[in-house]
C-alpha cells in the first residue's frame, strides 16, 4: 500500500463546456422539474375538481373553444425547432446561425402568444366566475408568465449575440434557453388536454 | 354435482361467445375460463416456441427460463383464468388484469429475452433471414426510434391515459375488437416500456432509468388516486353488475384505483430499487477496471 | 483517467496561496457582506438565522406550555394562544427546521464533495436572502398584531377570506412563498452540485451518506414544494382576487386543499428528517471509528424513504371519510416507512456494536435519537393503522408522537451534528463535559415534556385547545409537560453558553479531530474561502482512511491518512473548479464559478417588493415582476467577457 | 469492552488473517441486520392483519339492521342535532345534548355551516370531519348506559376548545319516553313571573337567533332552547347550566367564551332574573 501522494492533472481539460455536462444545463433542467411538477399537480387538481362538479361547465360559463388553440400548437412547436438551431449554434459558436435560430424562435413564438391573446380574449369568463374560470385563467396565466419570460430573455440573448457582447456564459446560455423553451412546449400539451379536452372526455355518458 | 354440471354446460356458450352474454355472477366464478382463439393460439404458440428454442438455446440462466415461465403463467392468469370476464363484471378485476399483464408479465419477459429463444426454435434458414431482416435499416431504426427510454415512457403513459378516458374504457366492454386492442397496447407499451427502462440504458444511463419507472409510478398513481377519490362512477356500464360481488359500483371503482395506486407503485418502487442497486454495483465495477488500467 | 504517482509540482507554493485567497477573498464593508457568495458564510448565515427562529419558536413553545399548565388558565387568552400556536409549527416547521438542514447542508456538501463552492453561488446567496425576507415578513406580523392564528395547516375555509378577514393568512401565505422559492433554489443548487461537481473517482457508491441524504431530500423537496406553492396560491388567490379554488360555493373543494397540502406536508416532514439520517451516519462513522455496515442497503433505504414518503399523504386525511375500502392500503403503505427506517437503524446498531466507539457528546444525541426515534416510530405505526388513528387523529398523542419524530428524529442528530462539525466550522472543539450535561437535560427534558402528551391524548385531549376544564383531569400530566418544557429550555441556553464559551475557551481543534473519514475533515478549521488548495480526489468511499480502494471492509483499522491524492492543473487566478461526470465522478470539464456579487441581494429585494406588495395590493405581482426581471438582467448581463483561453 | 479492545489490538497485528475475519464479521453483521429487517416486516405484517379487522369490525356496525339517522351540523362553536324521520312531525331538531338507545347502531350523518368541524365522543368511536359541501358519515353504538362527552376534535377557530356535546345513551324505554318529550312544543308558562320571563325573551333580540317552538321565537342562527332547561350544560359544554352561570352567559357572553357569535344583549337587570327563571323552566 504506498502511501506517496498522488496528483491528477487537469489542465488539459477545457475549460468551459456547453453540453448537458455543464451544471448549469442541470440547473435549468432542474428548474424545469420543479415547474413541471407543479403543473402537473395543478392538472390533478383541475381534473380532480372537474370530478366533484356535476354539470361543467358551472352554468353561464361556455367550454373554451378549440379551434385557436388547436392551430396555435402549429407555432409553438415549430418554434422548438428555432431553440434547437440556435442550441447547436452556440456548441460551434456559429454566431450566424444562433441568431437566425433565436429570431425563428422568437417570431414563431410571438405568432403563438398572440394566437393565445385572442382566444384567451374570447372567454367569456374570467378567474372570479366559477371554478372553471379560475383553473383556466391560473393555467393560462401561469404559462404565459413563464413565456413572455423566456421571450424577454431570448431577445436579451438575440441582443447580445448581435452586438457581439457574448462570450462562453452567454453561448451556454444559449443553450440553456434552448432547455427552457422546449419545456415551455412540452408542458403547454398536457396542460393543454387537460383545459380544452379534459372536461370532455371525462363526461361519462 | 349434476347441478354443477348442468351450471357448466349452461356456461359454456355463454363462454364460446366471450362477451356477448350476460355478466359473470360469483358461482360461476372458476368455471368461466377465456378460451378466445384469437388469445389463446398466440399464448400457445409462445409457450411451443420458448420450450422448442430453450432445448437447443444453451446459453439459457436458470433465472431466464424463471422469468419466462413465470412471466407467461402470469399472462395465462391475466388473459385466459376467468379474471377476464370478471373484468366484464368489475372494474377492479378489470385494472386487476391489466396491472399483472404490465407489472408482472410485461417485466419478467423482457427480463428473460425471450426473442433470442423464440429464434432459436426456428428452423436454421429462418432464423438467418429473420437476422438479416432485423438488421435492415428501416427495421433497425424504428426499434432504436421505440426504445429509446423517453419514446417508450411516452408511449406507455399515452396509453394507459388514453385508455381511461370514459369513452374509449366502456367502448372496450362493448366490442371485443376495442378490448383487444387495449390490451394488446397495454401489454406492448409495458413491453417497450420495461425493454427501454433494462436494457435501454446503454443511451441513456441507469439513473435515467430509474427517473423513468420513478415518474410513472407518480403519473399511474395520481391516476389511482383520482379513481380512488371521484365522487362519481366514471364508468357507468359497471352499474348494474358489481352488486352481485357485494360492490357498489363506486367501491368497485375505488378498489380498482386503489389496485393501480398502492401495489402499482410498490412493483415500480421494487423494480426502481432494483436498478438502483445495479447502477451502484456498476459504478463500482468501472471504477474498479480504470483502477487496474492505471496499473 | 489515472492517477500518477507524481509528487505536485509547485513552483512557488506561497505565492500560489496568496493568489488563491485573494481570488476567493469577498469584499469589505456592509456592501462586501451584502455580496458575499462563499458557501460557508450562507450556510452559517442559514444555520444562525434558523437558531433565532428556533429561539423565537422555542420561547412560542413555552408560552403554549404555560396556558396549559393548569386547567382554566387565562395566561392567554383564545386570541393570543392559536397566534402563538401557529406562529409556534409554522416557525418551527418552514422557518426553522427545513432552513436548518438546508443551510448544514449549503456548509457541508461542497466540502464533503471535495470541491469549492456550490454549483451556484449568486443562486444560494439569492436563497438565503430570500429565506431571511420570509423570516422578517412573518415576525414582522406577529409583532404588529397580524400574526397567523388558523394553524400551521391553514385549512380551508377556516382560513378562507370569510373566517379569517385580515392580512393575517395572506402574511403566513406568502411567508411560505419565500421560503420555498428558498428552499427550491437550495435545492437546486444541491443537486447539481452533487452531481457535477464531486471530487474525481467519487463514483455513486462512494458518496458519503450525508450527501446521499442530502441528494434524497433535495429532490423530495423538488417534486414536493410545488404542492405547497399551489396549495398557498389558492389560499392567497381566493382571498385576495376573489378566486374559487377551494371555495365550495362555486365548485371549488375545501379537501383539495388538504389533499395538495398534505401531499407536500407528509414529504416535508422526511426533507427534515432525512438530512438528520444523514448527521447520523457520519457521526456513527467517524465515532465508531468503522465503516458503516450496510452501506447499500442504507441508499436504498434513504431512496425508498423518499420514494414512500409520497405514497403517505392521506393518512393524514382519515378522518375526513376517506374511502372505507381503502383503509388497509393506506395502513400497510403507512407502515411500510417503518420497514426503510428500520433498516437504517439497524445497520447503525449493528456499526456501533461491531465498532471502536469513543463516547462522546455526539455520540450522545445519536444514542438519544436511537431512543426517541424508535418510540416516535411505534407510535407511527399506531397511526398508520386507521382505527387506531381515528381514535387519536387530532389529539396530543399525535403532538406526542411528532415531536418523538421531529425533535427526536431531527433535532437530536442536529446538535450532534452541531458538537461533531463544531470545530470544522470554528476551529475551536466544544466543551465535552458541558456537552454532556447538556445532553441529559435536553433528553429528560424531552421525555417529560412529551412522554405524557401520549396519555393525555389517549385520555381523549384534542390539540389545538387553549385550555380545558378541571374536570376532565388533565391537570398533573399537562403541569408535568410545562415543567419538561422548562428543563428542555435549560438545556437550549446551556447549549448556547456552550457555542459561546467555546467560540473563545475551546480546545484548538486542528483539521481532523475526530480522524473521521470524510473530505471535509481534509480542509482548515475554519476552512478557507476555497476549501482547498488543491482538490481532493476520493480513493475510497472514506477518503482519509487508509485503506485499498476494494476493500471497504477492512476499515474498521483503519487511520487517517496524510499524504491524499490530489487534482494539480486548475487555474489559481480565477475562481475555478473541476466539473465531473455524473456517476464514476471522471474529470470532465473546468469550470469558472462566480465571484461575489451584491446582484443576488438586490434582486432579492425587487421580489420581496412584488411578494410583500401583493399581499395589499394584487398589481403588486406585475409590479414585482417588473422590477425583479430587470434585477436578473443586471445580475446576467455580460459585464466582463470572460477570457477563451485555458 | 476491555475484552474486546485486547481482542482487537490483537488483531491488528495479524494483518492478513485479520482481513478476513474482518470480512467474515461484516458478512455475519449484514446477516444480523437482514434478519432483524425480516422479523419487522413480519411484526408489521401481523399489525396489519390486526387492524384491517379491527376496521372491519367497525365497518359492520353499519351493517346491522337500518340505523337510526341523527344529522349532526357543526357550527362555530356548537352543535344542532336533527333526528331524522320520514314523518316531518318526528323530526326533532336539538342541540349540543342528546341522546340515543343503548345497543342501537347509530348513523352519524355530518355537515358543516361554516367550517371544518370533527365530531368525536372518545368513548364511542373515532372521528369523523364535518366539511361545508360535504356529507360524512360514521356509525356509532353505545353498549353500556352512561353520559358521554363528545368534543370537535378539528380546530375550528377561537372557541375550538369550548364545542362539547352531550350523549346521554339510555335504555330504549326511556329514550323512547324522552323523545316524545322532546318533540312536545315548549311548555307555557306556569306561573307570572315565567310568563314575564318569557315575555322578556321575546323582547330582546334573542328571537332573532333562537327558536323556542310554540312561541314566535323562530330564530335559526343560535341553538335551539325549546328544551333548553334540560340540558346538562350552556354553551356547548362550556359551563353547568345553573341559573347562575346563565345570567353571567346572557349578560356578557365574551367574558366566558371569547370570540363566540352571540351578541351582548343590554337586558336590563329587572328583565333577566325573570327570563332565566323562563329558561331554566323549559325542561
Amino acid at each position: 500500500m504506498e502511501l506517496a501522494p498522488k496528483t491528477l492533472d487537469v489542465s488539459h481539460l477545457e475549460p468551459f463546456d456547453i453540453s448537458s455536462q455543464a451544471p448549469l444545463w442541470w440547473g435549468q433542467v432542474l428548474i424545469a422539474c420543479i415547474e413541471g411538477t407543479m403543473f402537473c399537480l395543478l392538472i390533478a387538481a383541475f381534473l380532480y375538481t372537474r370530478l366533484r362538479v356535476d354539470v361543467w361547465p358551472l352554468p353561464g360559463d361556455q367550454f373554451p373553444h378549440l379551434t385557436l388553440p388547436t392551430l396555435a400548437l402549429i407555432p409553438l412547436i415549430l418554434s422548438a425547432v428555432g431553440s434547437f438551431i440556435a442550441s447547436e449554434g452556440a456548441k460551434r459558436n456559429d454566431r450566424s446561425r444562433m441568431i437566425f435560430g433565436l429570431t425563428l424562435n422568437l417570431v414563431l413564438a410571438a405568432i403563438f402568444f398572440a394566437m393565445r391573446i385572442v382566444e384567451w380574449h374570447s372567454l367569456n369568463f374570467n378567474w372570479k366566475a366559477d371554478i372553471q374560470g379560475s383553473y383556466v385563467w391560473a393555467f393560462l396565466g401561469l404559462h404565459s408568465f413563464d413565456v413572455v419570460g423566456d421571450l424577454v430573455f431570448t431577445l436579451v440573448l438575440i441582443f447580445c449575440v448581435v452586438s457581439g457582447r457574448y462570450g462562453e456564459k452567454q453561448r451556454l446560455g444559449v443553450h440553456v434557453d434552448s432547455v427552457v423553451w422546449y419545456f415551455l412546449v412540452a408542458i403547454w400539451i398536457p396542460i393543454y388536454l387537460a383545459i380544452y379536452w379534459g372536461p370532455k372526455l371525462l363526461e361519462s355518458q | 354435482m349434476k347441478q354443477r354440471s348442468l351450471a357448466f354446460i349452461l356456461v359454456l356458450p355463454a363462454l364460446a361467445f366471450g362477451h356477448a352474454g350476460e355478466p359473470l355472477a360469483p358461482h360461476d366464478l372458476w368455471s368461466a375460463w377465456e378460451f378466445d382463439p384469437g388469445v389463446v393460439l398466440p399464448v400457445a404458440l409462445s409457450a411451443i416456441l420458448y420450450a422448442r428454442g430453450a432445448r437447443r438455446h444453451t446459453g439459457l440462466t436458470l433465472l431466464q427460463r424463471t422469468c419466462f415461465w413465470t412471466g407467461w403463467l402470469s399472462l395465462v392468469l391475466a388473459l385466459i383464468s376467468p379474471i377476464h370476464p370478471m373484468g366484464e363484471a368489475l372494474f377492479s378485476a378489470h385494472m386487476l388484469q391489466h396491472e399483472i399483464l404490465m407489472l408482472i408479465s410485461a417485466p419478467l419477459l423482457v427480463l428473460s429475452r425471450p426473442l433470442v429463444t423464440f429464434l432459436w426454435a426456428l428452423p436454421i434458414e429462418w432464423r438467418k433471414a429473420l437476422g438479416r431482416w432485423s438488421k435492415t435499416k428501416p427495421i433497425a431504426r424504428t426499434w432504436n426510434a421505440v426504445t429509446d427510454p423517453l419514446t417508450a415512457w411516452l408511449i406507455h403513459a399515452v396509453a394507459i391515459w388514453v385508455w381511461h378516458v370514459p369513452y374509449l374504457f366502456q367502448l372496450t366492454l362493448r366490442s371485443d375488437l376495442a378490448h383487444s386492442g387495449q390490451h394488446l397496447s397495454f401489454f406492448l407499451s409495458a413491453l417497450l416500456f420495461w425493454w427501454a427502462v433494462f436494457y435501454g440504458h446503454g443511451r441513456r444511463a441507469y439513473g435515467a432509468a430509474f427517473l423513468y419507472v420513478f415518474t410513472t409510478a407518480i403519473h399511474t398513481g395520481a391516476l389511482g388516486a383520482l379513481l380512488t377519490f371521484a365522487p362519481h362512477v366514471w364508468y357507468p356500464a359497471y352499474r348494474t353488475t358489481t352488486q352481485a360481488w357485494g360492490l357498489t359500483p363506486l367501491q368497485d371503482q375505488q378498489l380498482g384505483g386503489l389496485i393501480m395506486w398502492v401495489p402499482a407503485s410498490l412493483v415500480y418502487l421494487a423494480a426502481g430499487l432494483a436498478l438502483f442497486a445495479a447502477w451502484l454495483k456498476e459504478s463500482d465495477l468501472r471504477l474498479e477496471r480504470t483502477q487496474l488500467d492505471a496499473r | 483517467m489515472a492517477t500518477q504517482d507524481v509528487s505536485p509540482h509547485i513552483p512557488n507554493e506561497h505565492a500560489e496561496l496568496s493568489l488563491l485567497d485573494r481570488v476567493w477573498q469577498n469584499g469589505r464593508g456592509i456592501f462586501g457582506w451584502l455580496s458575499v457568495t462563499t458557501h460557508h458564510a450562507i450556510g452559517m448565515r442559514y444555520i444562525v438565522t434558523a437558531f433565532v427562529m428556533l429561539l423565537l419558536g422555542g420561547i412560542e413553545a413555552l408560552l403554549v406550555r404555560i396556558q396549559l399548565a393548569h386547567s382554566n388558565n387565562t395566561f392567554l387568552g383564545p386570541d393570543r394562544y392559536n397566534e402563538i400556536f401557529t406562529t409556534h409549527g409554522t416557525t418551527m416547521m418552514f422557518l426553522f427546521a427545513v432552513p436548518v438542514m438546508e443551510g448544514m447542508a449549503i456548509y457541508l456538501v461542497p466540502m464533503m464533495c471535495g470541491t469549492r463552492n456550490v454549483a451556484f453561488p449568486r443562486l444560494n446567496a439569492f436563497g438565503y436572502w430570500l429565506y431571511l425576507g420570509g423570516c422578517l415578513f412573518l415576525y414582522w406580523g406577529v409583532f404588529t398584531n397580524a400574526a397567523p392564528d388558523m394553524g400551521w395547516f391553514a385549512y380551508p375555509p377556516l382560513s378562507g377570506p370569510q373566517f379569517t378577514p385580515g392580512k393575517r393568512t395572506d402574511i403566513w401565505a406568502q411567508m411560505i412563498t419565500f421560503t420555498e422559492v428558498s428552499a427550491l433554489c437550495v435545492a437546486t443548487e444541491l443537486i447539481a452540485t452533487i452531481f457535477k461537481m464531486r471530487a474525481p473517482r467519487m463514483s455513486l457508491n462512494r458518496i458519503p451518506l450525508f450527501v446521499w441524504s442530502i441528494l434524497v431530500q433535495s429532490f423530495m423537496t423538488i417534486f414536493a414544494m410545488p404542492a405547497i406553492v399551489i396549495a398557498s396560491s389558492y389560499l392567497l388567490s381566493d382571498r385576495t382576487v376573489a378566486t374559487h379554488f377551494v371555495n365550495p360555493a362555486e365548485g371549488g373543494d375545501p379537501i383539495l386543499y388538504q389533499h395538495v397540502f398534505w401531499f407536500f406536508g407528509h414529504p416535508e416532514v422526511y426533507i427534515i428528517f432525512i438530512p438528520a439520517l444523514g448527521f447520523v451516519s457520519a457521526i456513527v462513522t467517524a465515532h465508531s471509528r468503522r465503516a458503516i455496515v450496510g452501506y447499500p442497503a442504507m441508499v436504498l433505504s434513504l431512496i425508498a424513504n423518499g420514494f414512500i414518503a409520497f405514497g403517505l399523504w392521506v393518512h393524514h386525511m382519515f378522518a375526513t371519510g376517506l374511502p372505507q375500502i381503502g383503509e388497509a392500503y393506506f395502513t400497510a403503505s403507512s407502515m411500510m416507512i417503518a420497514v426503510t427506517s428500520g433498516i437504517q437503524i439497524f445497520c447503525w446498531l449493528a456499526t456501533l456494536w461491531s465498532g471502536k466507539v469513543r463516547l462522546t457528546t455526539a455520540l450522545h444525541f445519536v444514542y438519544g435519537f436511537l431512543v426517541i426515534f424508535v418510540l416516535g416510530g411505534l407510535t407511527g405505526v399506531v397511526l398508520a393503522s386507521v382505527p387506531l388513528d381515528l381514535q387519536v387523529h387530532d389529539t396530543f398523542f399525535v403532538v406526542a408522537h411528532f415531536h418523538y419524530v421531529l425533535i427526536g428524529g431531527a433535532l437530536f442528530p442536529l446538535f450532534g451534528a452541531l458538537y461533531h462539525w463544531y470545530p470544522k466550522m470554528t476551529g475551536r472543539m466544544m466543551s465535552e463535559r458541558l456537552g454532556k450535561i447538556n445532553f441529559w437535560f435536553l433528553f429528560i427534558g424531552f421525555n417529560l415534556t412529551f412522554f405524557p402528551m401520549h396519555i393525555l391524548g389517549l385520555h381523549g385531549m384534542p390539540r389545538r385547545v387553549y385550555t380545558y376544564g378541571p374536570e376532565m383531569g388533565w391537570d398533573n400530566l399537562n403541569l408535568l409537560a410545562t415543567i419538561g418544557a422548562f428543563i428542555i429550555a435549560i438545556g437550549g441556553i446551556l447549549f448556547l453558553v456552550n457555542v459561546f464559551w467555546s467560540r473563545r475557551h475551546g480546545r484548538i481543534a486542528g483539521n481532523n479531530p475526530w480522524e473521521a473519514d470524510s473530505l471535509e475533515w481534509a480542509a482548515a478549521s475554519p476552512p478557507k474561502n476555497y476549501n482547498f488548495e488543491f482538490l481532493p480526489v476520493a480513493t475510497s468511499r472514506y477518503p482519509l482512511w487508509v485503506a485499498p480502494e476494494s476493500e471497504p471492509a477492512s476499515l474498521s483499522k483503519a487511520k487517517t491518512q496524510p499524504d491524499r491524492a490530489v487534482v494539480t492543473g486548475l487555474r489559481n487566478d480565477r475562481r475555478e473548479v473541476l466539473v465531473t461526470t455524473l456517476m464514476d465522478a471522471e474529470p470532465h470539464h473546468r469550470y469558472v464559478l462566480p465571484g461575489s456579487s451584491i446582484w443576488p441581494f438586490i434582486t432579492a429585494i425587487c421580489v420581496s417588493i412584488g411578494f410583500i406588495g401583493s399581499v395589499f395590493n394584487p398589481w403588486y405581482i406585475i409590479s414585482g415582476s417588473i422590477i425583479s426581471g430587470l434585477a436578473l438582467l443586471g445580475w446576467f448581463w455580460p459585464r466582463k467577457l470572460l477570457e477563451l483561453e485555458p | 469492552r476491555t475484552l474486546m479492545r485486547g481482542h482487537r489490538n490483537a488483531e491488528e497485528n495479524q494483518p492478513l488473517e485479520n482481513h478476513e475475519r474482518a470480512q467474515t464479521r461484516e458478512t455475519r453483521l449484514r446477516s444480523i441486520v437482514t434478519v432483524s429487517s425480516v422479523v419487522t416486516v413480519v411484526l408489521l405484517f401481523i399489525l396489519l392483519v390486526a387492524s384491517i379487522s379491527i376496521g372491519k369490525a367497525n365497518a359492520d356496525l353499519g351493517a346491522s339492521g337500518k340505523p337510526m339517522i341523527i344529522q349532526v351540523i357543526g357550527n362555530q362553536w356548537w352543535w344542532q342535532f336533527s333526528y331524522l324521520n320520514d314523518d316531518p312531525s318526528q323530526v326533532l331538531t336539538t342541540a349540543n345534548e342528546i341522546h340515543i338507545p343503548i345497543g342501537k347502531t347509530v348513523l352519524i350523518q355530518g355537515q358543516s355551516n361554516d367550517v371544518i368541524h370533527s365530531f368525536w365522543v372518545p368513548n364511542l368511536h373515532g372521528k369523523r370531519d364535518l366539511i361545508p359541501s360535504r356529507v360524512t358519515t360514521e356509525y356509532i353504538r353505545a353498549d353500556r348506559p352512561g353520559i358521554y362527552r363528545g368534543q370537535c376534535a378539528e380546530f375550528c377557530g377561537l372557541q375550538h376548545a369550548h364545542m362539547a356535546f352531550y350523549i346521554v345513551a339510555e335504555p330504549e324505554d326511556k329514550f323512547k319516553a324522552w323523545m316524545q318529550a322532546q318533540l312536545q312544543p315548549a311548555v307555557a308558562p306556569a306561573t307570572p313571573a315565567l310568563a314575564q320571563g318569557q315575555q322578556n325573551f321575546l323582547n330582546y333580540a334573542c328571537v332573532y337567533c333562537h327558536q323556542i317552538r310554540g312561541t314566535t321565537a323562530s330564530g335559526t342562527n343560535g341553538p335551539d332552547l325549546t328544551h333548553f332547561g334540560s340540558r346538562r350544560t350552556i354553551a356547548a359544554g362550556t359551563l353547568p347550566n345553573t341559573p347562575g352561570n346563565l345570567g353571567g352567559w346572557i349578560v356578557n357572553p365574551q367574558s366566558i367564551k371569547p370570540g363566540n357569535h352571540m351578541a351582548t344583549i343590554a337586558v336590563k337587570p329587572d328583565d333577566l332574573q325573570p327570563m332565566i327563571q323562563y329558561l331554566e323552566s323549559l325542561k
